[in-house]
């Protein structure tokens, strides 16, 4: 019996954070097809680079997404680095890694705290998002931003963090910790969550590497892919270690993101006992010329930022390919087949960021 | 199986009161390098214009013959271009954030320098 | 309180429906001002108002009427008369199958008005709230079965005042019925249907086109309904009136508790597993009773 | 008695924002700012809701979204544009698929600045909104109620 | 006396007029309305006449119609068998041999020493029966006048055979009456083998392969049923000398529990409980005027008729309690694959096996209380579900479907018969109408008597409302924009028909009270010399109900139709996706009309899941209750 619902599932739609829509094909609470449709958070900035300064574009990379934002801008100026040739100093690159796994682990969090939310769990929901405020705290001392940190730059970072900060950050880490153990415990143990995340949006390894996956996506079904591995920035000094998971469900890239959030603790304190003193920053001279593409893990997955300088202050070419992209056809696999009350959960195990996907 | 293993957590959220801020009856402490919003020492400034020139949003226009220097508070990302390029350092980013407002010009803020004393209209003040 | 029992039995069966209709609204609605406020402290917040709930009420009250189609408010309308007309059946001490199936009846119009809208979410949410329904009506009846049983008759006055503790000859009932408790609540793990918490699938689920007004009248038609299934609780520890009160107030922060520390489940473990533990711990008790006689 | 003020339920709607103002406006439930303190409940449908909180700079696609939606919301409705894309378009206002600003597509009464905004702004900003809110109930119940359009 | 017969003869006379009247002759209508009046009128004089009375018995001397009667049986046979090798089908030819050489032997052996005082008899069940028959008969051999035509319209395939078809259903008018008013068991199995034949002739009236199929299934099993009916009646009479249902009644139990287990196996097998349910869901091919009666009000009624009438000799035995269970089982298990069936047809056989199920353990439990809910389920289900049947067969010509998601928006396309087939439906199911009254009552009786019952029942309830809850919202849905309203269509029979049922079926609730004393109470107090008695207050309620809604409905109806305007009309809520009130803007620039279905939830209640533990519990039980029997 074909009974066959046609149901609107977004642009607007409590559960989605930001607008995706899908029609979604239904059968009792059987998905039985789901046809996503994007371009509701489509600004075209990329064609922003014709327009502006590349020193000043950074300004708008921090912009392509809230989450994410400063892995963006770090892409961006790592590409305009490569292509001027510019060597930027250790402790800037340090720096920039604090910075960037303080990123995942907020996003984490978030994610955490969202995926919570959308499976029925409130109160998990606000302790997530509570335990996030102390890192949104820490990005605040020393960027001065909360959300957009708009505190890298083509060259260096724009501030230094001192000592005392530093040591302050690893102590409140190391304090955030246990809290996040015992978060993670509801997540990892709970009988409704498993219920709600075992089995649930099964993608196989090789689906997984046919349809192009990355990231947590990626890695909760057994493909080793983490771009820290070849050691942009400061990874190559630090101890990187890809959180694998083999079952391919919603349980595992949970899982996936959960180990991982412990893992960057490690790498931050790590990174603060390794920073070296000296310059934050490098003076940039002339205008880009020439390509290059750079790759960079952000709690999504791999991002690719690929610039093109014509020699002018201007860039002639800017482009970015963001992991929830790649994680879209997987993406609709997956749903297949799965229940109504399980589309927020893999569409958010995905973790997805439209901004960045449709920039 | 693993039931009521957030009980711990809830309970103990429970027993030790909420972790609310309680934002308007109790005023936020930020830290000093808070980026809230954009000011302006009108003494200082010598309406170059290379603050309205860098900013990305178009928030700050400079007029040199009526020593004038307004920034639409709608506008400014805060991004601290214009702090940085400014050449007498009379630009500075105030740790308060700009309050919502009911009406777009109400989010203007135009400083003047008329001798002998600076005349500043801004609603927040 | 002995004398509060002593004024409530000499008062007629209309003097007692009256008071329900005119109190259970501020009981039910301080119930659930306080469920908000425990709630949110339950997750570190500092929470709303206790009077929240009646806020919410007026204020919905004061909203402009938007509709979908014109009948769409009949059925909530309906909804809440039978609701408070099974509410009062109960307080005035009638039949309590009779207010079961007038309590269904009433949940009938409900899923009506889903239905009725036409409109995808709140038609999802109706098949649930029809899922929920298969799922907890076998227990009430249950309920009722197990205090005749005992009792020897269906009449809620007679049951308040059977002088031997209820709870000791129904613990299995009794369990179950605080099972399905929860969805009647709508609370987490059970609230499919439609939850009070913003971010579910299927948006509001069978409330989502009714506004204004008409969300009032559904939310004071579950005021009532509360109240009702909190007396359901009462009857239990009818013998001493101090701690029936107690265990109701006890039973519904309980399910406060409960709705803390569970995801959403699906329908099939809403389903199954709410038919497999009350058919586990009702059956077998009024099994056991039967076998007893 | 000013019930308006007392509960007024929020639509967030994402209309082409990079994220940074939606989280801002999640976090600003959650425990250390949470505004159900004053009544505020985020509903997520707007047959619910009394005010619209629209984040981002609107595009062509999400123009009609933002519509349909204020479109439903019953009277008394407030707007109120959290963010500095959703006040002016903030770094986007040059792009080519982006409006610049909700008040070009839809009445806003509320501006909250930041990029991103602030959770405490957010809260000066529907508590603002709370007091039109009550201004235009009372100014509805002098003018009557329309009669029914079909 | 003359009535009964009357009653048996008039109806056999009208269907050999029916036969022979050619078609087109318009004094036919004429015959067959005032026919139909006749019939509605004399079991209506026949219960104003014997309110007051017990049950009365008839002599009868009947040595030619004996005769007559064994002579038409072997013509029966002889036809059965040569349709069935005909059809090249053979199971049923065995059948018929061995019912009929036991028949025949039996007839030969023992035929001149039966000694039958009283061959017809009366009372207040078989008056109670006779009022369904009479008068939702008669409504819908009315319903056929226009129903028929329309039928052939839309099967040109089939051949037009209106006078054999009204032939069929007047002399199953005729038959049921004698079921129901023969004392002599050797009659009453005459006529059961009659409706037997009438179903099977009427389900294959279409005459292709699946109804060829349904109809043969049909009767197979009711064949089934008649050997161990012939059995029975064997049995009885060479181990006691009986021959009269009343006589049976006054026997020794041990003696006549075998005799009686086998007749409520027979009516096991006519009112289609497991392991029999098969042949009523297969029976939906016929047309509906056939559903509805046969298939619901009366046919498979005569089953539990016979059921509840050899009940008290089953009293306080294991037989009994099988009995019940097998109710029991096919009360849930029904209920629950009517959940997952969309066509409305085979929603409403399993509905009619669900509530038969119900009074088959009323019968098993056999106390005054479940007895009098029984009697009162047996009046309520027969007329809103003949109500329903007569629905769907309309709809399904007016949509060119039964399938219920077919029904969207039925509100909106044909309003008056919606609004009578939600009476109908809230006839099954709510509160306060017939069906949830007579479960209030069937759960007191069951928790006296037998309380895993009560507990099936709790659960099979449950699985009741969804099936109709989700139907009810389907056909009351609304949707934005105009839909062609068909209802013009609709001829003016069936509106009568439609209308007697209707009212019949909030009239029924409302007179109630007065059924159950002067109709019901009696029959109990022959039974079991006592009479359960109702609470007058939750009569009060239930009419308060019952009269708050009759208030209630129409004016909230009228003010939400024509006075309430203060409110503002927006499209329903589509994700903000809306392209117009019902349609939004889907993937790739598409424009999508948004479709609602509801759940069948297939993987869980399916027919084939769940048929199969029917079958296999009731058979086990069926062999339970015949090994105690026979020991």
């Amino acid at each position: 019996m074909a009974q066959k619902n046609t149901i609107p599932f977004g642009p607007q739609h409590p559960v989605l954070p930001e607008p995706i829509h899908f029609d979604l094909v239904t059968e009792d609470e059987r998905v039985v097809d789901a046809i996503p449709s994007i371009s509701y958070v489509h600004r075209g900035l990329e064609s922003l680079v014709e327009k502006r300064d590349f020193i000043d574009f950074v300004h708008v990379a921090d912009r392509i997404c809230g989450l994410c934002s400063f892995m963006h801008s770090m892409g961006y100026c790592q590409a305009v680095e490569e292509i001027m040739g510019v060597e930027v100093p250790l402790r800037a690159q340090f720096l920039r890694t604090i910075w960037a796994e303080l990123s995942r682990i907020h996003s984490h969090i978030f994610w955490l705290g969202v995926a919570a939310d959308a499976f029925g769990f409130e109160s998990l929901f606000m302790q997530a998002l509570r335990l996030r405020e102390p890192v949104l705290d820490i990005f605040e001392e020393t960027t001065g931003g909360r959300v957009i940190l708009g505190a890298s730059k083509v060259g260096g970072v724009r501030r230094d963090i001192d000592a005392d900060s530093l040591s302050g950050i690893s102590k409140r880490l190391a304090h955030l910790r246990p809290q996040l153990e015992e978060l993670s415990n509801v997540f990892i143990n709970d009988y409704s969550v498993k219920h709600r995340l075992s089995g649930v949006g099964y993608l196989s390894k090789e689906d997984a590497y046919t349809l192009g996956c990355v990231g947590p996506m990626a890695r909760a079904s057994g493909l080793d892919m983490d771009m820290r591995a070849i050691g942009y920035s400061a990874y190559k000094y630090l101890d990187v270690q890809p959180m694998i998971e083999t079952d391919g469900d919603c349980y595992a890239r949970c899982l996936v993101r959960i180990r991982e959030n412990f893992h960057s603790i490690d790498l931050i304190r790590e990174a603060i006992g390794k920073i070296p003193e000296g310059p934050i920053e490098v003076k940039v001279k002339g205008a880009p010329n020439g390509e290059y593409m750079s790759r960079i893990e952000q709690p999504r997955g791999e991002v690719i930022h690929y610039a093109k300088g014509n020699g002018s202050r201007f860039l002639q070419r800017f482009r970015v390919r963001v992991p929830t992209f790649s994680n879209i056809p997987a993406m609709i696999k997956i749903l297949k087949g799965s229940e109504i009350a399980d589309v927020p959960n893999i569409i958010l195990t995905l973790d997805p960021c439209i901004s960045c996907t449709e920039r | 199986m693993r039931i009521f293993v957030m009980a711990k957590t809830v309970l103990r959220n429970l027993f030790q009161g909420p972790a609310t801020l309680m934002y308007p009856k109790r005023k936020r402490v930020y830290t000093a390098i808070t980026r809230g919003r954009i000011e302006n020492e009108i003494e200082k400034c010598i309406f170059c214009g290379l603050c309205a020139k860098r900013c990305p949003t178009y928030a700050l226009t400079v007029s040199k013959e009526n020593k004038e220097w307004v920034v639409d508070r709608l506008k400014c990302c805060i991004c601290n271009l214009c702090v940085e390029v400014c050449p007498v350092k009379c630009l500075s980013t105030h740790n308060h954030y700009f309050s919502p407002v009911t009406e777009r010009l109400t989010a203007l803020c135009k400083k003047r320098l008329e001798a002998p004393t600076a005349v500043v209209v801004d609603p927040q003040q | 309180m002995n004398t509060i029992h002593e004024i409530v039995l000499n008062w007629g069966i209309f003097e007692r429906m009256l008071a329900f209709v005119l109190l259970a609204p501020l009981v039910g609605g301080l119930l659930a001002g306080i469920d908000r406020k425990v709630s949110a402290r339950f997750q570190g917040r500092y929470g709303p108002p206790v009077l929240q709930p009646f806020y919410d009420a007026f204020k919905l009250f004061q909203k402009e009427k938007i509709i979908v189609n014109k009948f769409q408010d009949f059925n909530i309308v309906l909804f809440l008369l039978f609701t408070i007309f099974s509410g009062a059946l109960f307080f005035a001490g009638a039949d309590l199958l009779l207010t079961i199936f007038s309590l269904a009846l009433a949940g009938t119009f409900f899923v009506l008005g889903g239905f009725c809208v036409g409109s995808p979410y709140s038609h999802l949410g109706a098949e649930r709230e029809i899922i929920q329904q298969v799922a907890y009506e076998p227990m009430i009846i249950l309920v009722a079965i197990g205090m005749y049983q005992v009792t020897g008759s269906f009449k809620v006055s007679v049951i308040a005042q059977y002088e031997l503790p209820l709870i000791l000859y129904l613990p299995g009932v009794f369990a179950g019925f605080l099972y399905i408790l929860t969805i009647k609540f709508r609370k987490s793990p059970f609230d499919l249907s439609m939850s009070h918490h913003a971010h579910q699938e299927i948006v509001r689920g069978l409330t989502t086109e009714f506004s204004g007004s008409t969300l009032a009248l559904i939310e004071i038609a579950h005021w009532y309904e509360n109240v009702l299934l909190l007396g359901m609780v009462y009857l239990f520890f009818g013998f001493n009136p101090w701690l029936a009160v107690f265990v109701a107030l006890a039973t519904y922060l309980f399910e406060i508790f409960i709705d803390m520390n569970y995801a959403r489940f699906k329908w099939q473990l809403t389903f199954g597993s709410s038919w497999l533990f009350t058919a586990v711990a009702g059956v077998s008790n009024i099994i056991v009773l039967s076998l007893m006689r | 008695m000013g019930w308006f003020k007392r509960s007024p339920w929020v639509l967030h709607y994402n209309a082409t924002s990079c994220n940074g103002c939606d989280i801002e406006v999640i976090v600003s439930l959650t425990p250390l700012y949470d505004l159900e303190r004053f009544g505020i409940i985020n509903t997520g449908n707007p047959k619910h809701a009394d005010i619209l909180a629209v984040t981002g700079s609107v595009n062509e696609k999400s123009r009609q979204v933002l519509l349909n939606l204020y479109e439903q919301m019953p009277n008394p409705k407030v707007v109120v544009a959290v963010g500095l894309c959703a006040t002016s378009g903030c770094v986007f206002q040059d792009c080519y698929n982006v409006l610049g600003g909700v008040d070009k597509v839809l009445p806003v009464d509320v501006y909250v600045p930041g990029c991103a905004a602030r959770p405490e702004s957010i809260i000066d900003g529907i508590l603002k909104a709370c007091e039109i809110l009550e201004e235009k109930y009372s100014q509805r119940k002098k003018t009557g109620y329309p009669a029914a359009k079909e | 006396m003359s009535v009964l017969i009357f009653l048996i003869v008039f109806p056999l006379v009208i269907s050999l007029l029916a036969l022979v009247l050619p078609r087109g002759f318009h004094i036919r209508k004429t015959i067959g309305t005032a026919a139909n009046v006749v019939l509605c009128a004399v079991p209506i004089y026949l219960l104003v006449a014997n309110l007051d009375q017990g049950p009365s018995y008839f002599r009868l001397e009947s040595g030619f119609v004996d005769i007559l009667i064994f002579l038409l049986e072997v013509l029966i046979a002889g036809y059965l068998i040569y349709l069935s090798v005909r059809a090249k089908r053979y199971l049923p030819v065995v059948l018929v041999l061995i019912q009929m050489s036991m028949m025949i032997g039996f007839e030969f052996a023992y035929g001149h020493s039966i000694q039958v005082e009283h061959a017809l008899f009366m009372d207040k069940f078989s008056i109670i029966m006779a009022l369904i028959v009479g008068i939702i008969g008669s409504a819908i051999c009315l319903y056929g006048f226009g129903y028929m035509p329309e039928y052939h319209e839309h099967h040109p395939e089939v051949k037009d055979r209106r006078n054999y078809f009204g032939f069929l259903m007047y002399l199953f008018l005729s038959a049921m009456f004698g079921i129901i008013f023969s004392n002599n068991l050797l009659w009453l199995f005459f006529f059961w083998e009659v409706t037997t034949l009438c179903s099977f002739l009427l389900i294959g009236y279409r005459d292709d392969k699946a109804s060829q199929d349904s109809a043969f299934r049909a009767l197979n099993m009711n064949l089934i049923g008649g050997v161990v009916f012939a059995f029975g009646i064997v049995y009885l009479f060479v181990t006691t000398q009986t021959m009269e249902l009343d006589k049976l009644l006054l026997l020794d139990q041990g003696t006549v529990l075998l005799p009686a287990v086998c007749f409520a196996f027979a009516g096991l097998a006519k009112s289609a409980q497991f392991p029999f349910s098969s042949w009523l869901t297969g029976a939906m091919v016929a047309p509906t005027p056939v559903s509805a009666l046969l298939h619901s009000s009366t046919m498979v009624k005569a089953g539990v008729y016979l059921i509840l009438r050899v009940s008290p000799v089953m009293d306080n035995t294991v037989a009994a309690q099988m009995l019940t269970l097998i109710g029991g089982v096919s009360f849930l298990v029904t209920a629950l694959i009517a959940i997952s069936q969309s066509n409305a047809k085979k929603v409403l056989a399993y509905s009619t096996i669900s509530n038969l199920g119900l009074i088959v353990a009323c019968a098993g439990v056999n106390t005054p209380a479940a007895v009098w809910s029984a009697l009162l389920l047996i009046i309520f289900h027969a007329v809103a579900k003949s109500l329903l049947f007569l629905c769907v067969g309309i709809i399904e010509y007016k949509l060119g479907s039964r399938d219920i998601e077919d029904m969207d928006f039925l509100i909106m396309r044909l309003p008056k018969l919606t609004a009578v087939m939600m009476i109908g439906m809230a006839g099954m199911f709510l509160a306060p109408f017939g069906m949830i009254i007579s479960k209030f009552v069937t759960l007191k009786a069951f928790i006296d008597g037998n309380p895993a019952m009560a507990i099936i029942l709790a659960y099979g309830s449950a699985a009741t409302i969804f099936f109709w809850t989700k139907w009810m919202g389907k056909i009351i849905s609304i949707r934005h924009g105009e839909a062609e309203v068909v209802e013009h269509t609709v001829s003016t029979w069936e509106w009568i028909t439609l209308g007697i049922l209707a009212v019949a079926t909030v009239a029924v609730c409302l007179a109630f009270p007065f059924i159950s004393i002067h109709v019901i109470d009696p029959y109990i107090m022959e039974l079991f010399n006592t009479a359960p008695v109702i609470d007058m207050f939750n009569v009060l309620v239930v009419f308060a109900i019952m009269f708050s809604l009759l208030i209630i409905l129409p004016l909230g109806l009228f003010y939400y139709a024509f006075i309430n305007k203060h409110y503002k009309r927006v499209g329903t809520y589509l994700g903000g996706a809306n392209v117009s009130n019902i349609t939004f803007e889907g993937a790739m620039d598409s424009t999508q009309p948004i479709q609602l279905k509801n759940y069948y939830l297939e993987k869980y209640f399916g027919e084939e899941r769940l048929f199969y533990v029917g079958v296999f519990v009731s058979l086990t039980l069926i062999f339970i209750m015949f090994g105690v029997a026979a020991i």
